[in-house]
This record gives C-alpha cells, structure tokens and sequence, in this order.
C-alpha cells in the first residue's frame, strides 16, 4: 500500500463513476422504449446527481449527515476492491468475503442515518431492506461457498482468470447452471430491482430509507446507488462471466447483464417483504444447496 | 409505545389524491385507522344554489374529475323529470356513447393505474397513454379534454361531428386489442396474483353494512346489482350487456372484473353506434324561462346512475326559481372511502393499505365535493 | 469576500443553474383537479421526462412543487408546510386559473382564491384545467427561467417572509394545526 | 307505477303518511311525521331497502324548517324511496339511525357539519369532518354568504411592488 | 510464582469487598474495580510465568497458555464492568453481597482455569455456579436463577461423573495424563467426551441447552449481565476445548465414520451449534428486550466458537479463539451501553425508548461499535475472527455449517441494527427531554473498550500470535500471519490495508460532503408526515415489532421452553390429581386411595 496504489484506487472510483453513470442513463433510455415513449437525455443521471448535489439541505443531527458520509466512504471503498475488467488498484485485496462484508459498512451507514432521521418510514424501510438482505444474501453466499471450494480460491480476479482457462464453456454460469441461475436472482434483490424492491417502494412507504434525504444527501446517496450498482454488478461478471481479459470486455459483459436485469425488472411487480423472504428460501436457496452438494460432494462441474 | 402513527396522504405517492388516511400502526399491520377527508372541499353544493340552473353546468364536471360525465348525465336526468322533458332519440344513445367511453376511459386509468401500488410502473405508462386517445375523441367530440360539458338538459350540447363513428369503432377495435396484452402484463404476473389474491376481502355483510356499491357489490353479493340494469336511464334496456358478479371479492377479483366490464363497455358504444337513429334533433328546448335563465318547477328528485365505482347521484331540489335550491350529491366511493377506511381497513398490512385505497375505489373529490 | 470568490461563486452558481434546470424533479401535490392532466403529461405519449423531470416522493427530494388546482384552507395548510420542508433552491408552479384568481371557486368559502399571497408562485399556468401541451410548454419556460437564473420565488420568500405568514395567518388562522379532531 | 303503488299502500296501511309524491315511476317520496321515520326505516330494510343512499338536508329558511331526507334503494326492484322528516330550524336535533343503517354514520356527521343537525345516539357527528378550524355558522344554511366570508378570509391584497415576484402567464 | 497470589488475592479481596461494603457501598463497589484491575494487571505482567505450575492446599494449578487467555478475557470483562457496579448499589437488594460474590465469581473462574487437576476444576466450577447463581436474583426474576441453577446443575452433575469415570479408566485426576487411556478405547471415550463437552454445552448456551441465557441475561442485574455474556459463557468454551484438544478427539475418533473429515461425533456437535447460531439468530431478531436481545446473540456467537473449537484446524480454530476474545468484549461493550440507558431511563425495553443518541452519543458510538464487531463488519475486531472461521469451513467444504453461518452473520445486521435504531436514534419520547448525559465513570470502560474493539480489527497481529501459541500447544498448525496479512488458503486478508482504503473512502466521502453546500439544521419532528401534522414524537416512532413480516414467518416455531413448558405444565396437573385424590379435606378419602394402592402393590407382587 502506497501512494501509487490510492491514487490508481481514485482513478478506479472516477472510471467506475462515470461507466455505471452513463449506463444508467442509457438504461433509462432503454426502459423508456419499453413503456412506448422516449426517455431523457443518455446524459440525464450525471446532471440530476450533480444537480442533487449542488442544492441546499436539512440536517436531523450528526447521526444523520454521519451515517451517509460513512456510507459512500464504505461503498467507494469497496469498489476500489474490485478489479475493474483486468485493472485492480490495490493487488490481493478482492477476496470475495472481504467484499461482502465491507458492502455491509455501506448498508449500515445508510440504515444508521435514515433512522437516524427519526422517520417511521425510513425506519421502516430499513427493516425491510435488512430483511431483503438476509433473503437474498444466504443462496448467493452459499453458492459462492461452493464455488471457492470447487477452485481453492476466494478472489474474484483469481475466479475469473480460472474461467478463462475454459474459454466461453469455462465460465461458471455454464458449468454450474443453477448457481448461476440463483446469483441472477440474488443479483436482482441485490440492486434492489423489482420484484425485490420493497425497501423503497413509493406507494407503500413513500420510497422508505431515502425519506428525508435532500440536496447533498440525496446525491452522495445516488452516488452510493451508482457505486454499489457496480460493485453487485461486477461480481457476478467476475463469479459467473469469466471477469474480463480486456477492459472492453468486461465492459459490455457488465452492460448486457445490467440491461437484461433492468429490462426484467420493469415488467415485474413487486414482492411483500415476506413473500419475497418465503421465494429466496424456497426456490434459489434449495438450487443453491443442490448446487454446493453437486459440487462438494459429486465434484461436478469442477474441471 | 408500540403503536406508531402513519399517514397515507394527503402526499403520499401511496395515495390517489389530496386524501388522507390516519393509520396507527404495529409493526406493520394496521390497528386503527381513520379517514381524513375534506382536502378537496369546494363546497360545490353550496355554489350550485348560487349559480343559475345553466351556469351549473359549467361547475358539476368539476366534482369528480377522474369521471366526470356521470354528472352532467345525473343532473341532466333531474332536470328532465323535474321539468318533464323529452329528450330526442339520437340523444339518449349519443349520451350512452359518452357515458360508457368516460367509463371506459375511467376503467382503463384504473387498470393501468393498479400498477403504481404493487409496482409495476410500465401498465400505468401504458393505461394512461392509451386512455389518452379517448381523450382524443372526447376532444372532437366536445371540445374539451376531460370536462366536457356536453350532456345538458334536453339533450347532448350539439351533434356528433361527422365520421366520428368510424374514429370511434377503430378505437375500440385498438384498445380490444390492447386488452390482452395489459392482462398477460398484470393479471397473468405470478407476483401480482401472490399479491392480491385472497388479500382485502370485501364480504357481502360489509357491502350491506356499508352501502358499497359498483363493482365492489356485484364481486361480493353475487348479483348482478347495476344501476344500468336494475334501473335502466337512457337506452340501456334496449342494449345487450352482461356484467360480471361473483360471491367472493378479493383484490384480484375486483380488478379482473374491470376487464370485463372495459369489454361490455366496448360492446355498448358498437350497439349503441349501430342502433343509433342515423339523425334528428339532439336537444329538446327548456320549456319555461329565458334562453339563459331557465326556471325549473319546484319539486325534488333523486336520480342516479352507474359510474365506475358505483351508484352516483344528486337529490335536486327546486323552488321554481332560476337557481337549484339545493343539490345534494352521493359520491359513489362515499361509503368506503370514510367508513370503510375507519371500520375495515384496520387489519390489512401497510403494504395493502394503497391497493386496499386502488381497489376498493376511493375517489377523493366525490367524497369531499 | 473578495471579489474573486464572489466570481468563483458566481460561476459556480451558473454552472449550478443550469444543472438545476435541466434536471426538475417534482413534488406532483394532487391539490385538485389539474392532477388529472398530469399523468398524461408523465406518461407515454407527451412524456415529460425527455426534459428531466419525474415525479418524487417526498417534498424533501423535490425541486419543484405543482399547485395543481384549487386550494382549500385545508389544503393550503398542508401545502404551505410541504413547502417549507422543500429544499432551496425552490420553485412552486401554479395550475389553472384556480390557482390565480379562485377560478370558477371564487365564491366558495372553502378555497383560496390567489396562491401568490400564500406562497412565492414563479410560473402560473392559465386554463381549466391546463392541457398537457399548455404544461410542458410552461415546464419549457420554467427551464430557461431557472437557466437565467429568473426563477427566485424562494429568495423572495425568505426575504419577505413576514409578509407572506401574516396573509397565511390572516386566511387560515393557524398554519400548523393540532389535528386530532377527528379520533 | 305498479310495483311502487303496492308498495306505498302497503306503507299506508302500517304508518301515518303525510303525503306521497311519485317524481317518476321508480321513486317515491313519503313525508312522515319525525315520530314513525325509525320505525318506517326498519320496516323499508326489512323489506329489501338495504342500502342507505343518501341521507341530506334541504334548509327551508322560510318557513323555518329543516327537512332531513332519507333515501334508500331496494336493489331487487330498483325502487327509491325518498323519506322526508321535517325538523324545526331553531333547535335542529334527531336520533340517529345507525343502528338501522351503519353506514349513516358519516352521512349524519356531515349532515351535522353543514346544517348544524344534532344527531343524538351518534357521538361521532359532532366531530367536524370536511372543514378545519371553522369558526362560522354552519356553511350549508341559507343564511350564509360564502361569497362575504370569502372575500373576508381570502381577501385581495395589495403588494408592496419593490418585492412583487414576477408572474409571468403564459398561454 | 505470581499467579497463585492472584488466586487466593481474589478470594481475599472478595471478602474485603464484602467488608468494605458495610462501611460504604460505594467504596466496596470501587474495590471490586481495584481488584479486578490489579488482576488484570498482574495477568498481564505475569506472561512470561506461562507454564509454571502451583498448588493451593489440595488444590493443583497449572498456567497453561489457553488458561492464561480465557483469564484474560475473563478478568478484562470483570474488570470493565466492574466500573458500573458502584451505580447500581443503591438500587440492589444486597448489595454488600453483590460485591462479594462478583469478585468470588471472578476468582474462581480463575481457578477453574488454571486448574491441572479435575478435582481443582470441579471444585472451581462450582464456585462460579454457586455464586453467579446468587447473583442472578438480584435482578428481576428468581424463576431465571432457578432455570440457571438448573441447567447448571445438569453441567456440574455431567462434570462430576465424566471424572468418576475418567478416574475409575486412568487411576488419576492430573488433567494432562486422565485422557490418555481414552485414546485406545473409542467407545469410552465418546461417553467422557460427551459428559464432558455436554457440562460446556450447558455453560455456553448451545441448543438445546440455551433456554436459560436469555432468561438469566434478561433478569440479571445489569452490571452482571455483561459478565455473564461476556465472561461466564466462556467458561463453557474452555470445557469444550479441553474435551476436544485435550482428549484429543480427533485421535480418540480415529476409527469412527467420517464425514467431510470429520468423526461423526464431532460433526454431531458441529451441527448443534450450526441450529444454535440459527436459532439464536431468529430468536434474537424477535426480542422486545434489548438485553435478551444481546443473549440471544450470545447463544448465536457461541455456535461460532463451539463450531470453530470443534474444527482443530489451523484457520477456524484460530477464528473461534479470536472470536471468543472479540464477543466477549464487544458484547459486554453493547451490555453496558444498554446498561447505561437502563441506568439513566429505568427501561430496556426497546419499543418504550428512542432518541438516545441525543441525550448520551457516546453511548450511542460504543454500542454502534460493539454491534459493528458483533456483526463482523470490517475494520472491528468481528470481522476478523468471522473472516477465519468462514475461511476454515470453506477450505473443508462443510456447506451446512457454512449455511447456518452466513445465516446467522447477516442475521446479526437484523438484531444488532434494532436496538441502534429503535433505542438511539429515532424520536427522543418527551419523558426523556430532560434525560443527563452519561456520568464519568462509565465513559471510562466504554471508551477503553471500544479502543479495543478497533485496534484488534486492524492490528490483531499481537492477538493471533497469542492463538498461534494456544494451537501449537494443542499440536495443531498456528495461524499464519506476514506482516499484517493473515494468510489462508483460499485467500488472504490484510487488515491494515482494509481499514487503510477504509479511511481513504472516508475521507472522499467526506470532502464530497464538505464541498457542497452547508445544510440546515432542523429538529427531528420537522420530518416527512405525508404533509399531514404531528405532535406526539412518541407516536412517530417505529420501534415495536421492528421486524413484523419476518418474525410472522416463523412466530408458530416449535421451541424447546414450549416443550419443557408443557412439560412442567403435565407436572403441575398431576400434582393437582394427585393433591384431589389424596390430600384432600376427607382423611377417609387420603385412606382410601392409599389402600387401593397399598393393595394393588401387594397383588401386583404376589401375581409376580
């Protein structure tokens, strides 16, 4: 760890930024066909962030401004752990339990601050949120078990150049079908896209953490939004697609798995907390279990 | 304390209209709730005694803004029988085709727009966008967008333009063709079915206690309760309908019957366009009273007609001067939207709460007036 | 200040302008009849988001706040206090000409009949009630105001705040009302 | 006329009607004597009126009177019936009639709101349901000016010009 | 030749204390904080005597590296909470006795962990039984002395056969040569191991032996309660490493089937602490009670360590000695953070609090990072331990464990975010507006304890060298560390490096935050309430049933305190048949039956 290192970190973080950004905005556009008219500017996501960020705000205390400052601080940080396409700031850092864990600082910045507004329903939708966590987090993790068991390594770039060897028949998603299928899904609760996607749903409880956020708030929080979007995003390219040898590569990878998510999410309605909590432990965690007994016990899959 | 207090509205994305609902809340189920109306008061009742009987007719569209035909139709129903009218042949069926494309249009806002609480924001870009092209004919028809000002005593305000039966019959044809797809898009979606069905059950003891009434009676009684059947105004008897009922309403229940009903509406405007008399007057003349200030006998009565969500209608009581002596209106989504809310919406989770508000109906403005 | 920090905070300030201008985010407040327009203007077919514009949830989130209609004194109450957990810099646009004289509710003793002695309106859209056309023009002018830096409602509002409370004292008595008459 | 001429015959037999309108053939408007209106109402549920469609008031300021209307449907027959009590307009008070027809519930507390009816039996009408903070005579009689309270509440105001917003209207 | 001054200075200072006390209360409660601090500082001091034996009358003493951490633990966890006590003895029934029997608590797990022979150890044992069960009534409840005593009791009864019978098999008590016959007869030693790991099992709160945990936690005087979590659980930890590492098990099960590497006797244990973790996990999710909120996760972060003990590996082993030091101090920190709530508003309950944080924030920031650690977030301590034990499980492939430990890590977010959001943040109820800031005395271990908790997640370089010393003791492979990187087999965590680009993160984080415009400040009723108006904080504040459409999926559960419940409830009944039939007010009645049975007795024993 050097100097070299966190400005290489801070070079990620820019790219990362404006790469997820703009596909953001394309997603927009794109969804827009789907509902039959035009959509904004490809562009419009940086100037509501920027816009977001330039406003006045309120504050409910120090808890409050604390909680998202810690936040955005755990989520860059993550993201400066995973490896952009073959590009990775800091070497031997991108242990997938590292990660999942340091995702967590974010998450709970972000619980702490929203209740920390003193809104019921942030603080409800929180508890949703970490709910939702709990639902989607146990069939990716055990699915991820298994595939650091198949490979004797738990790093994301080492899972990925792994794959390679195989060429496309090589990439895990096609050894082990059902534990794709289940991280497409956790995926999906992960972003927090519908059916998933109580924790913010409007009409029930008014868009629930992000209540009370204004101005600079509500941008470092659409910044947040942006950095974990890459962050869940990249590790499945990086679990289940093979990473990327080239950047390019990584790059559409991450933007077919995006948009295919997206455009799935928005002919979906959403699921209660608990019947979304009922579906992750009935259908993907048995495909997980199923997937981590073929692998551990039959050896299947694993080259 | 482990209650906490909740509000759906009067701003909240939850919450159709400036309205609002006070919910104690545990966890997340509801304990006590109550209706907080009276955000939209206008105090239309008071403003009709004000007006002349003419001038109103600017104002009564303006009481429910999501249908507001019903309306003019029910107020032009009581000045007819007060003033005994005839009103011409071609009237009655160019009103039914007003009456049942405002329905129409009514139904596919509401399909479209059961997806903003369950969350599928694609039906509602599709359902108001495809309502828009009623809005369309409503335009050529009227002049006007959504208060047309059309049905008047006596009659429709002017004829049809001309060709318009063609534009009409196309638009039915596109959005019967649309039908489907909105139903493979919500109906169909298993999540949507996991959501709703056996949730915010409407039984038939609630429909009497309350006086629901519209497709909320008819899911639940098992009957095939409508105004336009039991009590038939303009020429509904002479048109072929059949409604959909049922004895057991559930959320899933109460929107699959708007299908059907958006289907019968279609059925409707053909028959009516087919059975229409090709021409004649449209407007039978006010017997008493200027051209402007019409006086209406004295008298009170009562007319009604189906909207929706249900029976909508007007006590119109006259003295024989030039102004109503007063106008009482029946919201047809009074029942549930004041006691329905306090009485039956306790219970439900809050992630009911706004499609318990979608489903059952709750109409803000014709609550409020 | 020097006057070289003023210059930086006055680009910036521009620069700043022109990303709120073409990023609106909106609290839609359903006060009356205009709302009905709305969803047309959103959806498909006039599709206002080609501008930047979409709906938020809570008034904390939004940019600007559509009057959309008549005002009752109730209405006003709620309105008035959304308005004030708005975020600077602010814009409240006014439908139908409810909003501008009481409209067809002049008489009505429920409604207010003039938004501007309440609340500092920037932009005011005639017609009863607006067509989507008339609105996205309007969201059209409202963008080159900001742009301009026209849109100040907020400042005057702060400036003449005493001004503007003693008009919602005088019309409605109490602006934050202990409501709990109907339990 | 059949179906509603057996049924105010019917109703002639077992109650004092004062009078009976008929303003078309499906309605029916009975005048009664405030004393038997429960008891009619009881009857008419009984009977297949089950829901309560409407409950108002008309302000009779001239000859002092409020008259409350009861109007309940019988959905098998399609039949209205329009049943009228007459009040006097100085101490305006009823009893409720919930306990026939729940749902009059909210009807009467609006009814109350607007006319300044009492409804006894039913403590929930005298809360205030539409209006907030009203201190005036009760908005729906006769006798009161909404045009007066307006201007005197919202009143035209003059500005001040140096601070006057630009307004700019379009269309 | 420092230790056994410890021990018997223990014992002295616990009767001192008691003396003390009836001078003054407050000066015998600051003894205790003398005491345990000299303790601590002696334990210390005294590293270097590591391996040096003693013996007290009878009594034999070993310093073992393993006895010389669990007493570290222990005695840093007395000594912190030991602070509080001085708050609380005007509020308890006896409190002179209170003093006295916390330090004689504390020195008898002392003894228990420095004891070479069994004999010692039980003795010690029931030392510590019989005085934390004196202490438990001294808060709420005697029914939760009575279930403890209970339970313990089956522990102490287990302990003392296992010895009868690993007497009668060796012919000795000496704890490092009783077990070796064991290793040539499987049989006998699954039954010792049993005994012996089933007397830990009852002390660390694994299933089914868990119910008393939350109930003494729940009800123990709140300055025993983080001792109880964070100290005496412990205890069972280090019965079990002994059943396991000195046994040896792996060698003793040898022969018996395997699976995934492991004696099946092992796994079965295994997976009771798998259904603990899980269980604690959904069972603390549901608390209204923030203090058995933290003892349900007791329950859970014991199924880690029983988990990690049970590997003898070189990572998960590792974990689990970490995670031991890690729980105990990050959940008596959260223990005194609810203690001192408890102190200022007389409540625990969760849904009756709110708004904390603006009354005592550095409460707020000692349990927030307690909870960090407690959930295994990076940089805390937590992490690390957790990161170790995930990474053993991996490297052996035992996927049901791993499940019900994934399961329980985020479930941890669940509970230990509840009691964050509910007790500190949200609205602060208007009976608390007036409520004082922390006192002094208590600031003091909370800060020391939260240092803690920090430094050991970033630097736990001097914390591993200590394991790796218990694990080359226990004959298996330390745990390997270059630099400030741990090293594993899938992988390897450098935690420096973490909290290093942590901060970096942070400090982005914070000039984005600083750059933009300054905020304005506003009083937390002027918050989102749908345009509509409030004025009772109380009533905008979610805090009951935090978790409602969670905890509805699973509010049916069978449990264990159901089934011992009906249980009891069977007794009760047949009491009250037997009172009817033969106790009632007509001794004919009482004559009757008793005949009828004397007779029956009779014929039944001449038909035979």
């Amino acid at each position: 760890m050097n100097l070299v290192n966190f400005a290489y970190g801070l070079l990620l973080l820019l790219a990362a930024f404006v790469f997820q950004t703009t596909l953001t905005g394309i997603n927009r556009k794109v969804v827009a066909r789907l509902q039959r008219r035009r959509g904004p500017k490809f562009y419009q996501q940086f100037i509501d962030i920027f816009k977001a960020l330039s406003k006045g705000s309120t504050t409910h205390g120090w808890v409050f401004d604390f909680g998202v400052i810690m936040a955005l601080g755990g989520i860059m940080a993550t993201a400066i752990f995973i490896p952009f396409g073959p590009l990775k700031a800091v070497p031997g850092m991108d242990n997938i339990f590292i990660i999942a864990y340091v995702l967590a600082v974010g998450m709970l910045g972000m619980a702490m601050s929203a209740s920390g507004s003193g809104n019921p329903w942030a603080s409800i939708g929180v508890s949703r949120a970490l709910t939702n966590m709990l639902a989607y987090d146990i069939p990716f993790m055990m699915v991820v078990f298994g595939l650091i068991f198949a490979f004797d390594s738990s790093s994301l770039s080492g899972l990925a150049a792994i794959q390679r060897e195989g060429g496309l028949l090589g990439w895990n998603v096609l050894r082990f079908p059902l534990g794709g299928i289940v991280a497409m899904i956790s995926l999906q609760g992960m972003l927090g896209k519908k059916p998933f996607d109580s924790f913010i749903a409007p009409a029930e409880i008014a868009s629930g953490p992000m209540v009370e956020y204004g101005g600079r708030h509500l941008g470092m929080l659409f910044l947040l939004h942006e950095y974990s979007t890459f962050i869940e995003v990249s590790l499945i390219v990086h679990l289940f697609f093979g990473g990327g040898a080239t950047v390019l590569e990584f790059m559409v990878k991450y933007a077919v798995i995006y948009t295919f998510l997206n455009l799935v999410s928005n002919v979906l309605p959403r699921f209660k907390i608990d019947q979304a909590v009922t579906f992750f432990y009935k259908v993907p965690l048995a495909m997980a279990v199923v997937q981590t007994f073929l692998i551990i016990f039959l050896g299947m899959g694993v080259a | 304390m482990k209650e906490v207090k909740l509000f759906l509205g009067p701003q909240h994305p939850g919450m159709h209209g400036n309205y609002s609902a006070h919910m104690y809340v545990e966890g997340d189920i509801i304990n006590k709730s109550y209706a907080l109306p009276g955000m939209l008061h206008r105090g239309f009742e008071k403003l009709m005694e004000r007006r002349h009987w003419m001038g109103n007719l600017a104002l009564i569209p303006r009481i429910c803004v999501i249908e507001p035909d019903p309306n003019e139709m029910v107020y032009a129903m009581s000045i007819e029988k007060l003033a005994a009218i005839e009103v011409p042949e071609r009237a009655h069926w160019i009103r039914m085709i007003i009456l049942e494309l405002a329905r129409l249009a009514a139904n596919l806002m509401s399909i479209g727009g059961i997806g903003a609480p369950v969350g599928l924001y694609t039906s509602v870009y599709w359902g108001v966008a495809d309502r828009d092209l009623i809005l369309d004919i409503f335009e050529k028809i009227t002049g006007a967008r959504v208060y047309h000002m059309y049905i008047v005593p006596g009659g429709v305000r002017k004829d049809l333009p001309e060709g318009i039966e063609e534009e009409i019959l196309d638009l039915l044809d596109y959005i019967e063709g649309r039908l489907p797809e909105f139903y493979d898009l919500v109906m169909r979606s298993p999540i949507f079915q996991t959501r709703t069905r056996d949730n915010i059950l409407l039984p038939e003891e609630v429909v009497w206690e309350l006086g629901v009434t519209g497709i909320g009676m008819r899911s639940a009684v098992n009957r095939e309760y409508d105004i336009r059947k039991v009590k038939p105004y303009a020429r509904y008897d002479q048109v072929e309908f059949s409604l959909p009922y049922g004895p057991y309403s559930d959320a899933f229940t109460r929107v699959d019957f708007k299908y059907i009903e958006m289907a019968q509406s279609i059925s409707i405007i053909r028959q009516s366009i087919e059975k229409m008399p090709k021409d004649g007057p449209v407007r039978a003349k006010i017997a008493t009273g200027s051209a402007l200030r019409w006086q209406v006998p004295p008298g009170m009565v009562y007319s009604c007609v189906e909207s929706a969500r249900g029976e909508y209608g007007y006590l119109v009581v006259s003295d024989g001067g030039e102004m109503p002596y007063r106008i009482a209106v029946r919201g047809s989504s009074y029942p549930q939207g004041l006691m329905g809310v306090e009485k039956y919406l306790p219970g439900h989770r809050i992630d009911d709460a706004s499609l318990w508000m979608d489903t059952m109906g709750v109409c803000a403005p014709e609550i409020d007036r | 200040m020097t006057t070289n920090a003023k210059d930086v905070r006055k680009t910036w300030e521009k620069i700043a302008d022109y990303f709120r201008a073409h990023s609106i985010w909106m609290k839609w407040y359903c006060t009356g009849c205009g709302a009905i327009e709305m969803p047309p203007t959103m959806t498909s077919r006039f599709d206002m988001e080609r501008l930047g514009m979409g709906p938020m949830a809570t008034p904390r989130q939004a940019d600007v706040l559509l009057i959309t209609g008549y005002l009752s004194a109730k209405t006003l109450r709620r309105v008035i206090y959304s308005y004030e957990q708005m975020q600077d810099p602010k814009y409240v646009v006014g439908f139908g000409s409810c909003t501008l004289n009481g409209g067809i509710y002049f008489d009505s003793y429920a409604t207010m009949t003039r938004l501007d002695h309440y609340l500092p309106v920037d932009l005011y859209i005639a017609g009863c009630m607006p067509r989507p056309e008339a609105i996205m023009n309007s969201f059209d002018t409202l963008i080159k105001m900001i742009e301009k830096g026209e849109a100040k409602g907020w400042k005057h509002y702060q400036e003449n705040h005493e001004w503007y409370r003693r008009n919602q004292l005088h019309s409605l008595k109490e602006v934050y009302v202990k409501d709990e008459f109907h339990e | 006329m059949n179906s509603t001429n057996k049924l105010v015959e019917e109703i002639r037999q077992r109650f004092e009607i004062i009078d009976v309108i008929h303003p078309d053939d499906q309605q029916v408007i009975l005048d009664i004597d405030k004393m038997h209106l429960h008891t009619l109402l009881s009857h008419l549920k009984a009977d297949g009126f089950r829901q309560l469609s409407l409950l108002s008031a008309v302000d009779w300021i001239k000859d002092n009177i409020f008259e409350l209307v009861y109007i309940v449907f019988n959905w098998d027959t399609g039949v209205h019936v329009l049943a009228r009590v007459k009040l006097p307009r100085d101490n305006p008070r009823f009893r409720t009639i919930t306990p026939i027809y729940p749902g009059a519930q909210y009807y009467e507390r609006d009814v109350h709101e607007f006319f300044g009816i009492e409804f006894e039996g039913n403590p929930m009408s005298y809360k205030p349901l539409f209006l907030e903070l009203w201190d005036e005579m009760p908005p729906m009689r006769k006798d009161f000016d909404p045009e007066a309270y307006s201007r005197e509440k919202f009143p035209e105001r003059v500005y001040v010009p140096h601070f006057v917003p630009k307004v700019e209207v379009i269309e | 030749m420092t230790f056994d001054i410890v021990v018997i200075l223990m014992f002295l200072g616990a009767f001192s204390a008691y003396l003390i006390s009836k001078a003054s209360l407050k000066a015998g409660a600051y003894a205790t904080t003398v005491f345990s601090l000299g303790a601590l500082a002696v334990l210390l001091m005294g590293r270097s005597e590591i391996g040096s034996e003693f013996s007290v009358l009878f009594m034999n003493f070993e310093v073992t590296v393993i006895g010389w951490y669990f007493s570290g633990v222990m005695v840093l966890v007395y000594a912190m909470t030991s602070f509080f006590n001085s708050f609380w003895m005007d509020k308890m029934m006896y409190p002179g006795s209170y003093n006295f029997l916390y330090l004689f608590s504390l020195a008898g797990t002392l003894g228990l962990f420095f004891a070479s022979d069994l004999i010692t150890l039980f003795i010690f044992w029931e030392v510590v039984v019989w005085s934390s069960t004196f202490i438990i009534p001294m808060g709420k409840s005697r029914r939760a002395a009575v279930v403890y005593y209970t339970i313990s009791s089956i522990g102490s009864m287990a302990t003392l056969y296992g010895i009868m019978l690993v007497y009668r098999i060796s012919g000795t008590l000496v704890i490092q040569e009783a077990f070796v016959p064991l290793k040539e007869d499987p049989l006998t030693a699954t039954v010792v191991f049993v005994i012996f790991v089933m007397a830990g099992l009852t002390k660390i709160g694994i299933f089914p032996f868990h119910i008393w945990l939350p109930l003494a936690h729940g009800s123990a005087p709140h300055t025993f309660s983080p001792v109880l979590s964070g100290g005496l659980v412990k205890m069972g930890a280090f019965i079990a490493y002994m059943s396991v590492a000195i046994l040896p098990a792996y060698e003793a099960f040898e022969g018996s089937l395997k699976i995934m590497g492991i004696p099946l006797q092992l796994y079965f244990l295994m997976i009771l602490g798998a259904i603990s973790i899980v269980l604690g996990t959904l069972m603390a999710i549901k608390q209204e009670d923030a203090k058995k909120l933290i003892a349900y996760s007791s329950v859970a972060n014991g199924g880690y360590i029983l988990i990690g003990i049970l590997m003898m590996d070189q990572l998960s082993f590792a974990g689990s000695m970490m995670h031991l030091f890690n729980h105990a101090i990050a959940s008596a920190a959260a223990f005194l953070a609810i203690a001192v709530v408890a102190y200022r508003t007389g409540t625990t309950k969760i849904s009756e609090l709110g708004g904390m944080i603006h009354r005592m924030p550095l409460t707020y920031l000692t349990y927030l990072i307690a909870i960090i650690s407690l959930a295994g977030i990076p940089p805390m301590g937590g992490f690390v331990s957790k990161w170790l034990i995930i990474q053993g499980l991996a490297d052996r492939g035992l996927m049901f464990m791993a499940l019900a430990a994934f399961f329980g890590s985020i479930g941890s977010f669940l509970y230990v975010f509840r009691p964050l959001a509910a007790v500190f943040l949200g609205q602060l109820k208007p009976e608390h507006e007036h409520l004082k800031s922390e006192p002094l005395m208590m600031k003091i271990p909370m800060v020391i304890l939260m240092v803690l908790i920090l430094y050991f997640g970033v630097l736990p370089k001097w914390l591993l060298g200590i394991i790796g010393e218990i694990q080359v003791a226990a004959g298996i492979e330390p745990v390997m560390m270059s630099g400030n990187t741990i090293l594993a087999v899938n992988g390897v965590l450098n935690t420096l490096n973490v909290f290093m680009i942590f901060g970096f993160g942070f400090l982005i984080s914070l000039i984005i935050f600083l750059l933009m415009q300054k905020s304005r400040r506003v009083g937390l009723m002027d918050t989102y309430t749908s345009a509509e108006f409030i004025y009772t904080p109380e009533l905008y504040h979610y805090a009951g049933a935090f978790y409602a459409p969670f905890e509805r999926l699973y509010q049916n559960h069978p449990s264990v305190e159901k089934f011992l419940g009906a249980i009891a409830w069977k007794f009760h009944e047949l009491g009250t048949v037997v009172n009817a039939l033969f106790f009632s007010h007509k001794p004919a009645v009482t004559v009757f039956w008793t005949s009828v049975i004397l007779v029956m007795i009779t014929l039944g024993g001449a038909g035979i």
